[in-house]
C-alpha cells in the first residue's frame, strides 16, 4: 500500500464499500493510513466508544484523562455529581488543561499557561484580567464557552461511554441487547455495584486495533497460538503428577487447550452494530472453583434462583464495537485504544465485585496479570500473531484476508443471531458495522466545513 | 547459618548471570519453590492479590515460563529473545545471621532483545535471600520498574 | 488534522489567509504537515533570517554551520573578510562539505568524497582529474558554478542575517525600526562591539516553533506558568529571612511573580513585519544591580548622557520575526529552528559586552542557564505549556487559537505601535506577517517549474 | 522536496523521465518520498533481484526469510529439490508464517495462528475445521490456493534471483553477458560449487539505496574519502620500516590509496540493463598473494590453461542492478535492502569456493569484515559520504546531481561497452535502467485496478 | 578525620539511591551549604561563569530545585519524573586524609523517565567530598554528559 | 608473578576508563602485541577465521584503528564521537597465577554518541589477562554483542 494518502478513500463511500466482499476484506482496512485518519474522522466519532467507569472519580472534582480515538479527554466528576466528558484542551491556546492520569481539581479546572479557570462542566469560569477581552470577538466565538464536551455521554450501570459527534444514534439503538454482559457482571456483585481496583495494565501491539477486537472472539486460534503456554502447563502439571491443589494457572491458562469441538459447541452471538460474544452456552470460564461465602452472599441479595441464573451466565468475551471488550466471570474491561494503523495501545482495567468476597477480584486480578500483560507468556502468543500479520499484510501477493468460516451466503447483521461458535460471524459483523460508520457521516456537510 | 556479605552480592550477580546466558534450569534451581517472582503493576504497590502486577509468578509459573521459552511451538520465541543486566552495586538492607534472612537492593538497567528490536528498561531488584542446607536460595524476588505506569510491548525474559 | 497532505493549501493563498481571522488563528498553522512544508517553502525563504554573529568566524576560513529553516547552510569567512552563507552541498553528488559545527577551512573547501574544491565564497576551485569534464554538461550547469551562495546576507551590527530568496523585501524595509534593539545591545558595549561567549545551549522542544515565539512576548503567563520557580524562589528567600546579599537567583528568577499591574504599564512595542518586544517603559531587568566599573567605562566611551541613555533602555524580549529573540540588557540571541510541525530546536548564544566588565557576561551567562537550559527549572515550565498545547491542539472540539486579548477592532500592523504591556497584538502582528511571506511567493512562475 | 506526496509522480512516465537529463538526475530520484514508494512498485518488481544462495537450504523443508523490495518472502527447498521464493503471508489472515532468520520446516508450512498448513511449494494442505468452509467463498478465492509465490525464480550457479513481477523480462534477457562475473565467482572453485559461510555482516545506512549502489563503481572516491584508513596504514607500516610478512591489512586496505591512472587503467564495462564491472584490466585485488595448494587444485580441475584464465580474471566491483553487487578473486555479495528513501540495510554474504583451501575463505572473511561491518573503518569512510549527500540534497540551492564524468554525448546503454576506469558511464546506466523500469509497467490495466 | 576507601565508595552509591528514591531533603542534607552543583555545557569546560553551562547551582538554587519538584503548582511534574541510576564503580582519583578532602570519579548511565517517555544519558560523575565532624559531605559536585553539544529535551531530575 | 583479585578487577575498570577517554595511546600500552581484539558476529561463534566477524583486528589494525581515529582527514570523526562504557562487576572466571593468565567476564551497557545521535549497546567483554613482567597486559579481548544478529549504523569506537 502506498505510505502517502492518494485521497482515493476520503469521501468516497463507495470505495470505502469496495473494501468488504462479505466474506473477505481488503488489507487497506488494516495496513493504510488514509483509512485509519477517516477511521478517527468518521468511526470513532460517530460510534459509542468506552471511556471509563464512574467509580474512578468517585468525589466531585474528582478527574481521569484518557482519549476517544485519537482525541485528547478528561472525564470528571461535576459539582452536581454527573460524570462529564470534554475534550482536554484550553480554549485560549490549546493547553491541555491536566495530563496527571487522574486526580481531583476541585470545584474548578484551572489551565496553566495563563490560569483561565472553568466549571467541572467545561463551562467558563473566569480569565485573568477579563477586561482585556472587552468588546473583543472572543466574546460570542465558541471559545468563550469554556472547555468543549464531546457530543454525547452515558453512563450505564457504572460505566462511561462517549460519542464525539454531536448527532449520531443513540446509546441505547447503538448497544441493544448487547448491554446484557455488562448486566450480568454487575449483577455478579451482591450489592449490584463494581468498583474500579487499581490502575490498568498498558502495552503496546505494534498492530491494527481491528486485530485485536477481531481476535476476542477468535476461537480458532487458542489451541493453536496458545499451545506453548497453555499446552505446555498441561503437560508440566501431568509430569508433576496432578498434585492437588491444583495450582491456579491450571485454572486460568489450561483450558486455553480447549479442544474445536468445545468451541464449536460454546457458541457465539451477534448483536447488531457489530457487537457480539463467544461462550453463549459454557466457556473457558465455566469450570471455576467456587469461592467460599459468595454463592450465600449472592442467595441473600437476589434469593437464590435469580442468583443461581446470573451465575450460570459463563460468557467469554464480549465486544463492545469498535472500543472494549468485556467479560462476566472475570470483572474485566480491555481497552483498545488505536494509535496509529499499525500501533495500538491496550488498557485493561479490573473491577472488584462490591459485596463479594476478595478471593474474585483476587482470580480477576490474577487472569489479569496471566492473559493481558506485557509480560503475559499468553499475551506473548498472541502479540506475536498480531505484529505478524500487521507486516504479513503489507506483501502483495495477496490483498485480502480471508474471513469466510461458516459465511455460506448473504448474512442480515440487524438481527440477533447464535452460532456455531467457530464461526468468522462476529468478525463479518464488525466489518459490516465499520463499513457503515465509516460512511454513514461520509457527505455531510460538516465534511465541506473543513 | 550466616553467610558472609561477599557471598550476598556474588549470589546477586551470580544469577543476573544466569539469566542472561539462559541457564533456565539452574536459575530455578536457586530459588524455594516457596517463593514468588512480584513485578508490581502500581507505583509502591504492597499488595499483590487485589491489584494486579505485571507477574506474581509462584513456583509452577516460574517453571512454566522457562519450559515455554524453550518450547517448540514457542512462536514468540522464534528466533529468541536475549537479555543483558547491567547491575549497580547490590545492597544488603537488612540481614538476620540467626535466621539466615537477607534483603537485598539493587538498581539495573536491564537489556532486552529481538531480531532487530532493543527495550531498556530501568528496574529496582529487591530480593528476599534465606539459607538452606548452608546455601543462599532466593525465597522472594521483587522488581519494580521505574516507569511501571508507561505502556510497555512485550517483555519476554525475566529482569 | 490529516497526518497527510490533502493539497488543501499548496498554492492556495485564500486558504491561507483563511486561518486568521483578525483574532482568532486555526489550528492547522500549527498542527498541519503541508503548512509546515510551506512554511519552509515561502515564510523561511522569503524573511530574513538570523544565522549567526561574525565573532563565530573571526579569521578567514573559519567556518560554522548550521540550518535556515529545513536548509543546511555554512557560514564562512572569505579570503577577502567578507561572511558569506553557503548552501552546505557539493555541487557534485549532494555531500555535505563540512557538519563540524564550526573549524577552519583555510582557503578553501575540499569535499570529503571525491575532493572537489571551492573557495569560501563557494565558487569551484578545482576538480581532480578536471579533463574528465571536457566538452561535458557540466560546464555551463549550475553544478559548475560550486556551492551555491543563499539569496541575499546582511551583517548587522556583528549579527548576520540571511534570506534564501534570491529576490525579496530588502533587509532594512524587513526589519526597520527593530533594528534598534540589537543596537542598544550592542551600545552597551563601550567598544560597540559584542563577541560570542561559548556554545549554545542547545534544546528540543516537542512543539510547533511559533509556540515559542508567541511566548516571548506573552507577558500574562508569567505569574501563572512560573509560579512553581519563581514564587517558590520567592517564598523560599522569605523562609530564610530575606538574608543579603541576595542569592542571584533571586534577581533572575524572581522578577517572574511581577503582578500583572506590571506587566501592563511595561508596555509592547511592534513593527511592521512581524517584530516587536515587550518591556518599552521598564522590564524584569530593570532592577539589575549596577556592576562595578561599568557605568564608569561606558561613559568614557560615550559621554554620561549618551552613557545614560543607553543603559535606561530596558527592553525585555524582541521577537526579530520569525527566528529570533534577543535582548538588550543580557547579551542574548534564542534561536528557534524548526524541526518539524511539531518540533523544534532551539538554539541560546550568550556575548560578552567588549570592554565592559567581565560581571556583565557572568550575569549573561546565569541568566542563560537559569532560563533557557534543558535544565532549567523555568525552562521547564514552559516547554510543559508548549507541548501541552501542540497536544491540545489536536483536538476537535475546538479549532482555533484566541489571540484577541485586547483587540477591539482592526488594527494595521504597518504601523510602529506601542500598547498596554498585556496585548495579544504583537502576536497578532506576527501571524499577520506570517500570512503576508507565506503567500506572497505563492503563485510566482517559480511554482510552476517544481 | 515535500515530504508528502503531491501526486507528481504517480503514473506520470513523462515526469519520470524528466528526473535524468544524460549527465544529470534529480534529486527527487534520491530523496523523495513518492518516488521511492513508485521504486518499490515498478522499479523492485519488474527487475530481478537477488534473494540467497541455494546452499542456505541445502535439504528439503530449509527455508530462509528475507525480503525483496519491501515484501517479506521466504525462500525454501521443496519437496521436488527445488528452491521456491514464496510472500511470507497467510492467506488466511496475513500472518507471517516464519520470522526466524532460517530453519527447516519439514514436509509443510503451518501458520502459526490457526494452523492453515502449506506445501513447500505454497500449495495449500490442509485447514484445521476444514467443513467450516465448504460452500463458502473462500474455495475458488486466490486465498484458497495458499502461500503465493513470487513471479518468477532462476537459479544460476547457486544464486537465487526472483522477479515479483509475473510477466516481465526474462532473466537471460536482464543479465546477459553480466552473468559472466558470477561464471568466474564460482569457476573459482575447483569443484565449480560455493558454499555461504555464516550468517551476512548486517548494516544500516542512513541514505537511499541508490548511493551505495552508485558507489560500487565509484573509481574517484577511494584514494580521498579512504585516505583515513588506507592512507594512515601505508603511513603506518612505513614508520614501521616495512616489515615482513606484511600485515594482511596492508593487503586488503592499502590498495584502496591506488592512484588516478590506476583507476583509469583498471577501465570499467557496462551492460545493458544497469549493469557493470570496474577492474576490467586489473583491480585492487590483482595482487593478492598466491594461497599454496590453490593453483594445483585448479589445474587438476580445470587444466593448467584454463585454470590460469580463470584466475587471471581479477573484476573488482560488478553491480547486478538493482540489488546487488559481488566479486570475482572476493566471494563476496552486498545486498542492498531499500527499507525507505533515506534507509538502508545491507546485508553483506561471503562464500567458500568448494575445494579450495580454507585460506581463501579466511581471506574474504577478512576482506569483508575490513571493508563492510558497522565496525569497518572503510565503511566508516563511506557511510558518512552516503548519509552527508542525503541530507544535502535537501537543500534547494542545486536540485541536481552531476554524472557527467566522460560523458561527452548520448550514450547507448543497450550494447556492452569498456571504457576508461574513471567514467560515470555505469552510474548513468543504472540511472538509465531506472528510468526504463520505474516506467515499463506505468500505465499497465494493474494500475487502474488498485 | 580520615574515612575508609570503602565509606567514601558507599556514599557515591548512596548519593545515587536518595536520588533514585527522591528522598530530596536527605539529599540537601549531604551537601555542604557552599557548594556548587556543575553540569557544564562544553566539552572539558574549566570556566563555570564566562561560558554558560547546563547547571552551576549554589546551596540557595539546589533547595529551590527541590522544593519545586514537590510544588503544588509544578505543572511539569504533574505527573512526576523518576530517575534510576546505575553506577560504574567508583574511582577515588584523590584523597587527602590529612585534609578530609577526596576526589571520586564515576562513570553512570542515567535513566529518567515520565509518563511514557524515557531519557538515557552517558554522565560522568565527578565528586569532591569532605569530612565535615567525621562525615562525609558534599563539596562539589560536577556531572559531564558524555554528549554535552548535543540538544536535550527537558532534564528534570538531577543525574 | 600473581597479581591480586582487585589488582584484575581495578584493570578492567581501568581500560574501560582509558577507552571513555580516548587515551589510546595509553590503551595501545595495555596490550601484548601478539593480541587480537575480536567482536564475533554470530551467536557463540567458536571460529574467528572461516566465519567473519564484526571486528577480528590483529596490533597492526588497533594501531591503524587509534592512528585512524585522529587523522587530519578521518571525516567521519569530524565531529568525533565519544563513548561511556557502564560496567557490570567483571567476574574473574579462570585464574592461573602458576602462568599469570586470567580470564575476566564483564558484561557492560555502552553508550556511543557523536552530534545529536546516540547508541546503546549490550556486549559481554571477555579479557584474557596475561602478567607480563609483573603488570597485567591484553593478551586477547572478546566482546560479544548480546544482539550479534541485529542490524547496526556505524560503530566507530571501541567497546
Ligand atoms: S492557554 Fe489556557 S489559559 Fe492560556
Ligand atoms: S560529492 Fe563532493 S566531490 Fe563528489
Ligand atoms: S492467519 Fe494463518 S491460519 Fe489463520
Ligand atoms: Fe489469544
Ligand atoms: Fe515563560
Ligand atoms: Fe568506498
Amino acid at each position: 500500500m502506498p505510505r502517502y494518502a492518494t485521497g482515493r478513500y476520503t469521501n468516497n463511500p463507495a470505495a470505502i464499500r469496495a473494501l468488504f466482499n462479505g466474506g473477505q476484506v481488503h488489507r487497506d482496512v488494516y495496513v493504510d493510513r488514509e483509512i485509519y485518519d477517516l477511521e478517527m474522522k468518521h468511526l470513532w466519532s460517530n460510534t459509542w466508544i468506552f471511556v471509563g467507569h464512574d467509580s474512578q472519580v468517585p468525589n466531585k472534582g474528582d478527574y481521569f484523562t484518557t482519549q476517544i480515538g485519537n482525541q485528547p479527554v478528561i472525564m470528571v466528576r461535576h459539582t452536581d455529581g454527573e460524570v462529564h466528558v470534554l475534550y482536554n484542551r484550553c480554549p485560549h491556546k490549546g493547553t491541555k488543561i491536566a495530563i496527571d492520569r487522574e486526580g481531583n481539581t476541585g470545584k474548578f479546572f484551572r489551565c496553566p499557561y495563563h490560569a483561565w479557570s472553568f466549571k467541572t462542566d467545561g463551562c467558563l469560569l473566569a480569565i485573568p484580567l477579563k477586561k482585556g477581552y472587552d468588546g473583543t470577538a472572543l466574546e460570542g466565538s465558541k471559545n468563550a464557552k469554556g472547555m468543549t464536551p464531546v457530543g454525547a455521554v452515558h453512563v450505564y450501570r457504572g460505566f462511561v461511554f462517549a460519542r464525539l459527534a454531536e448527532h449520531g444514534i443513540s446509546f441505547d439503538d447503538y448497544f441493544g441487547g448487547s448491554l446484557s454482559t455488562i448486566d450480568n457482571m454487575v449483577d455478579r456483585s451482591p450489592a449490584g455495584r463494581l468498583e474500579v481496583a487499581g490502575p490498568p495494565l498498558r502495552y503496546i501491539n505494534n498492530c491494527n486495533w481491528k486485530m485485536l477486537v477481531e481476535n476476542q472472539t477468535d476461537s480458532c486460534h487458542p489451541m493453536v497460538a496458545h499451545e506453548s503456554s497453555a499446552g505446555t502447563a498441561v503437560r508440566l502439571y501431568e509430569e508433576m503428577g496432578n498434585p492437588e491443589p491444583r495450582p491456579p494457572a491450571m485454572e486460568i491458562i489450561a483450558p486455553f487447550m480447549s479442544p474445536y469441538e468445545f468451541m464449536e459447541g460454546m457458541g457465539i452471538r451477534t448483536w447488531p452494530n457489530g457487537h457480539g460474544h463467544t461462550g453463549v452456552n459454557m466457556s473457558i470460564h465455566s469450570d471455576y472453583s467456587a469461592i467460599p461465602g459468595y454463592f450465600d452472599a449472592m442467595t441473600k441479595a437476589y434469593g437464590e434462583e435469580r442468583a443461581k441464573a446470573i451465575l450460570d451466565e459463563n460468557r467469554h468475551n464480549t465486544v463492545y464495537f469498535p472500543s472494549i471488550m468485556t467479560k462476566g466471570p472475570i470483572q474485566q474491561v480491555r481497552n483498545f485504544i488505536p494509535l496509529g494503523p499499525d500501533k495500538t495501545l491496550i488498557e485493561s482495567w479490573i473491577y472488584r465485585l462490591v459485596g463479594a468476597p476478595d478471593m474474585l477480584l483476587a482470580r480477576t486480578a490474577m487472569y489479569s496479570r496471566m492473559i493481558n500483560a506485557s509480560t503475559s507468556m499468553v499475551a506473548h502468543d498472541d502479540t506475536e500473531m498480531y505484529e505478524r500479520a500487521q507486516e504479513g499484510l503489507t506483501t502483495n501477493g495477496l490483498e485480502w484476508v480471508d474471513l469466510n468460516r461458516l459465511y455460506t451466503g448473504p448474512e442480515s447483521y440487524d438481527e440477533e443471531r447464535v452460532e456455531n461458535g467457530t464461526t468468522e460471524r462476529q468478525m463479518r459483523n464488525q466489518i459490516d458495522a465499520w463499513v457503515k460508520f465509516m460512511t454513514v457521516s461520509m457527505e455531510a456537510p460538516v465534511e465541506a466545513a473543513e | 547459618m550466616s553467610v558472609s556479605r561477599d557471598q550476598i552480592i556474588d549470589f546477586i550477580y551470580n544469577e543476573a548471570r544466569i539469566l542472561d546466558e539462559a541457564r533456565y534450569a539452574d536459575w530455578i534451581a536457586l530459588w524455594l519453590d516457596t517463593g514468588h517472582y512480584w513485578m508490581p503493576l502500581d507505583f509502591k504497590q504492597t499488595d499483590p492479590h487485589l491489584v494486579t502486577s505485571f507477574l506474581y509468578e509462584d513456583f509452577f509459573m516460574l517453571r512454566l515460563r522457562v519450559e515455554r521459552l524453550n518450547g517448540a511451538r514457542t512462536f514468540s520465541q522464534k528466533p529468541k529473545s536475549r537479555c543483558l543486566h547491567v547491575l549497580n552495586r547490590p545492597s544488603i538492607d537488612e540481614a538476620d545471621d540467626e535466621a539466615g534472612r537477607y534483603k537485598v537492593v539493587t538498581a539495573m538497567h536491564y537489556l532486552e532483545t529481538r531480531l532487530d528490536d532493543q527495550l531498556l528498561l530501568g528496574v529496582t531488584a529487591t530480593h528476599d535471600l534465606a539459607v538452606v542446607d548452608g546455601a543462599l536460595r532466593i525465597a522472594n524476588k521483587r522488581v519494580d520498574l521505574v516507569n511501571c505506569d508507561a505502556a510497555f510491548p512485550n517483555i519476554q525474559l525475566l529482569p
